[in-house]
């Protein structure tokens, strides 16, 4: 049975990753989870220097899902190179680190930090955080915007890129195309749609940040829509991700059209998500007769 | 220490121990690694609800692998737990964050602080200090408050020294907070471990501060994944740390104990 | 204590209302609700002429919502002038009848056919179906083309009008702004959010139509956070609606900014939940000590 | 007819009738109302699936308020339904659906064809018609497919009338379809009731206009609100009918029962 697919040229055992943010920089799941299993390691966005996120409360809990505000908090990307890194290195997965800014120049000081940084496989480029007023959001919300500064990250980045994409727009495929205009080797969607919650009780923001992105399976039906949109739009790989909880899910977007997938907030409902979607990809395959995962992407149309 | 787990516990019993207040006893092997001041992450099973609510740990026999846990039901998930019966299931995540740092008690007088929902995790500590010898403290007194007479867990802290109480309405006790009863009382101390709302914590650290005297204090914050990846629960410490190289500690790993000195309140 | 509130004008007995599509033209649900303590029913969009709708399947399921594609069945406003609004006319509630069309012309037919009903108390107009391809949802997801509608609408329109917007843009502020500066007297939101769902054993959508709106507790999130932006953006009342169940729910959305409120696909989970709305928002009230309900519309800033 | 309703209704008992397939009674006031052919709206308590499950009525005590439905675990919903226990409470909405049309019975020979999880309904159907005078038939026959010989509900069925058996695979009566049972049996009939999939239901159309028999027939589609409000559930009839303007009639409303002539199948 062949499981590994290939995302502009890296080649992973599995399509099977983990969402950025949502599982720190692996050291800390590493607990619950063999990392050597995985595709990939995405890691928590970077940025130039180290940044202290938004007041708390950063997170909340809604149906069927969660608000988060951290706000791109990161140690910046030295210590990145020097802590989590190293620590990545030793396991048998492929590394993409995710990259954020507030200007082009920060995404581009990054990028080119990493170039020589073997043990990094790809970059995904977060210009879709909806939770940082200056930061990538502006980029990720305008074609044009996304088309300029994807130029810009691919002259300097030495990895292929990923660009991320926000579901907060109008048209996912014209984002997609605008992407993969400017040379993006891949793209991954979606980010958490922006959301609020209120305490009736308290007559406050759930969420100190007032906003908040929305994750988990309530967003599912619109990230598998969005998959399907921009998958057909464009012809680079496409990452999907938004509330993928099993192997269901993750086989659920690979039908849409994704080539690889990330669970991200359901690793907070149950630790050993990652893991548990491999096995499942892996019955539903010897169950359906499929040889070679890369038949089922993009298989329902 | 052994790893941290998602797994299933089964429940020996549960009691109402006051208005509002469950004592909630499990079977499960993360007993084995439990220390005072660390907590649980326990999951309903209401779909609608996926985050594990964080939870300290009351007590703990590790032998027998049971875990205590006395909660408030504040919301759908603690009031979904507090239906639970002998014989049920339910999945817990730990064991969780740092714990009381019990070496600083060792020959000092210490006194533990605790005030609402923050005083289960105390109970622990008073009984690991009680029979601990590495940690024997010289003494030990305990000043818990509590909005009314209608109290819990003091029969309980009495085995283990001089329990003061602080009530709002003052019907036991000091009419007042924890810091009006150890004024009252003359409270002196080395060292103080205390959980409780922020702003008795605040109250807790200046007292300390007055009487020359270490404090432990326990944090709170909304948390999702509980294990220190999400960055959901940070807490403002006045240095860098290594972690988040950005005076954030996440409460969930770096804490929920964290040496007083090392916050900005 | 006052639970009454105004919209253009219009006096409503409670801010509790059906949402359009979820509530058929209120006779289904007489059964179950006594239709004279809502503050309002809004009908099923209703055209020029009889439209057949999507073929089946048109609903599905997903984790805390539901996916439809109904395409706008419905049986003209011929029929609603003869059959739905004599049978509205006998209840001592609001009636506001939800327009849909293909083209300016269909949505101005319908207005102007509708100007000499007296039961007709608002007009909704629904430019933000995703479920039909050549349906409204051009005009709802373009500010310029949104203005230019609500002027042609404004124009022919006896009763007050109340543009509908979609959720599936980049900026819901800048719809609101382009529907009030063209002269609408309210606006309401959210419609559904396009989703997907697909059958990994059968291969093939769950709806017939491939995608669907996303309805239901699902979606509350980002509704509220619209009705914030929107009711911020704007002077003109906003209606809200969006995973209502609770009045809880609801009340969040009057902190958030909504004068009114709409109950849509959870009324197929509870078929009692307008009415418990209603009630719970009393029982608050008093809890609260609030007089006037006024008083917590756009409280939360 | 008394109003639909949404209501909590007992669970009385379970059993497992073939694999997959259970059969659950419930204590509830809508049996009072419920007529063959009918369905109700099972609520399952998870919180991430929020519709009602269309079930159809299999049988009905109305003197003592019980309601027998025979399902298929097919999914989520279904699969919760099947751990329900004597005690249990369940929501369902009720009764839905027309139902069959007795009357067209009275004095004529009745063929009753189900296929699949489309048999339960018909066993109430089959019961109704011999116990009621108003529309007693001359003579009423039976085919049931199934799969194989885990068959469920024929020694019941028996009670009624004469019982033809189809087995795809031959291990039962009529190797093949209900329609190959009947012509092999030489069935004929002036009306006929059937219940089953899309494909067996053409079949049984076409077999009715062969043998001149009116063919009375009860669909499925998928559904969110179960009382005609949302349009979810809409078949392509022949002929513009009163409430949709489009020949579409709904099938939880207007039907779940058609006559097959005026729809187009
Ligand atoms: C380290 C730590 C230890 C705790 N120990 C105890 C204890 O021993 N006994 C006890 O009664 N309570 C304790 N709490 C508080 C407890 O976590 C909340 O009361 C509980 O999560 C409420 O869940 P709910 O579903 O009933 O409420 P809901 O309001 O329905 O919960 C919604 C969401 O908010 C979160 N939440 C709500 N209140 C709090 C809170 N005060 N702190 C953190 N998250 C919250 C929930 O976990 C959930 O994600 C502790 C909190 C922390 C952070
Ligand atoms: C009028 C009518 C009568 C029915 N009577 C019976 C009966 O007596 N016995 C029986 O076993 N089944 C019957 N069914 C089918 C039954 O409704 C489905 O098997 C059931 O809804 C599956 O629910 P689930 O949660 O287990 O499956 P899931 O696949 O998890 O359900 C997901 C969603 O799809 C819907 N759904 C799934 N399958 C069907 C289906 N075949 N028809 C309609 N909706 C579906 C569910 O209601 C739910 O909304 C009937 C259907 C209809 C329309
Ligand atoms: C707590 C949290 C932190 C996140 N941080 C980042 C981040 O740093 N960079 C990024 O590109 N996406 C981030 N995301 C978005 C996720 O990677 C993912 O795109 C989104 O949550 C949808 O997937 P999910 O529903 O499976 O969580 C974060 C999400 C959560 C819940
Ligand atoms: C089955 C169904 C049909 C709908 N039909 C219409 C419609 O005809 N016109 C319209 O403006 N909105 C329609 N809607 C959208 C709802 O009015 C509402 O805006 C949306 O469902 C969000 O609210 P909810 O989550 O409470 O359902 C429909 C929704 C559903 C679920
Ligand atoms: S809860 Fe996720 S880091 Fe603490
Ligand atoms: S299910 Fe809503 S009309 Fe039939």
């Amino acid at each position: 049975m062949n499981t590994s697919v290939n995302i502009a040229g890296v080649t992973f055992k599995n399509p099977v990753m983990t969402a950025s943010g949502t599982f720190g920089s692996g050291m800390e799941y590493a607990e619950f989870v063999d990392l050597n299993r995985l595709g990939a390691v995405v890691t928590k966005g970077v940025a130039n220097v180290p940044w202290p996120g938004n007041p708390t409360p950063r997170v909340a809990e809604v149906y069927g899902g969660m608000l988060n505000a951290i706000g791109l908090q990161n140690p910046g990307v030295d210590v990145m190179i020097e802590r989590d890194l190293p620590f990545l290195k030793d396991f048998d997965t492929k590394v993409i680190v995710n990259v954020c800014g507030k200007s082009t120049q920060d995404y581009v000081d990054v990028v080119e930090r990493l170039a020589d940084q073997d043990s990094v496989h790809m970059l995904e480029i977060n210009v879709s955080c909806p939770n940082v007023k200056e930061g990538g959001i502006a980029f990720g919300q305008n074609p044009d915007a996304l088309f300029e500064i994807t130029k810009e990250i691919k002259k300097h980045a030495k990895q292929p890129i990923i660009m991320k994409l926000s579901p907060n727009v109008t048209s996912i495929a014209e984002m997609a195309r605008a992407a993969e205009a400017a040379g993006s080797d891949a793209i991954s969607l979606i980010n958490t749609i922006t959301g609020m919650k209120i305490d009736i009780y308290k007559k406050t923001f759930a969420i100190a940040n007032k906003t908040g992105g929305l994750s988990g399976p309530a967003i599912k039906p619109v990230a598998v829509r969005m998959v399907y949109e921009a998958s057909h739009a464009v012809k680079i790989p496409v990452i999907g991700m938004g509330g993928i909880a099993t192997a269901e899910d993750a086989i659920e977007f690979m039908l849409a059209g994704a080539t690889g997938v990330a669970v991200g907030a359901m690793n907070f409902h149950n630790p050993y998500a990652t893991i548990e979607v491999i096995e499942g990809i892996e019955r539903y395959m010897s169950g359906q007769g499929i040889e070679n995962i890369n038949e089922i992407i993009g298989a329902v149309e | 220490m052994s790893k941290k787990k998602k797994i299933g516990a089964e429940v020996i019993s549960q009691r109402l121990l006051a208005e509002g207040i469950m004592d909630l006893r499990l079977r499960t092997s993360l007993a084995e690694d439990a220390k005072p001041g660390q907590f649980i992450g326990v999951y309903p099973q209401n779909k609608s609800t996926l985050l594990p609510r964080p939870i300290s740990i009351c007590g703990y026999d590790r032998e027998n692998k049971e875990l205590r846990i006395v909660y408030r039901i504040a919301g759908s998930g603690t009031a979904e737990f507090a239906l639970y019966q002998e014989g049920d299931n339910t999945d817990i995540l730990g064991v969780l964050g740092n714990g009381f740092p019990l070496d600083k008690a060792a020959g000092k007088r210490v006194v533990i602080i605790g005030g609402g929902i923050g005083v289960p995790p105390l109970l622990g500590l008073a009984k690991e200090l009680s029979e601990n010898a590495a940690s024997k403290p010289e003494s030990v007194t305990m000043v818990m408050g509590y909005r009314n007479a209608d109290t819990f867990l003091t029969d309980e802290f009495e085995n283990y020294g001089k329990l003061l109480i602080a009530t709002e309405d003052g019907s036991i006790g000091t009419k007042g907070n924890v810091i009006d009863a150890c004024k009252e009382n003359g409270v002196e101390a080395d060292v103080i471990y205390a959980c409780g709302p922020m702003p008795m914590l605040r109250g807790v650290a200046a007292y300390a501060k007055e009487i020359g005297a270490k404090a432990y204090i326990s944090l709170e914050e909304r948390m999702a994944c509980g294990v220190g990846a999400c960055l959901g629960c940070i807490c403002k410490t006045k240095e860098v740390d290594d972690h988040s190289h950005v005076k954030n500690a996440r409460i969930c790993t770096d804490g929920p104990v964290f040496d007083a000195d090392d916050l900005e309140l």
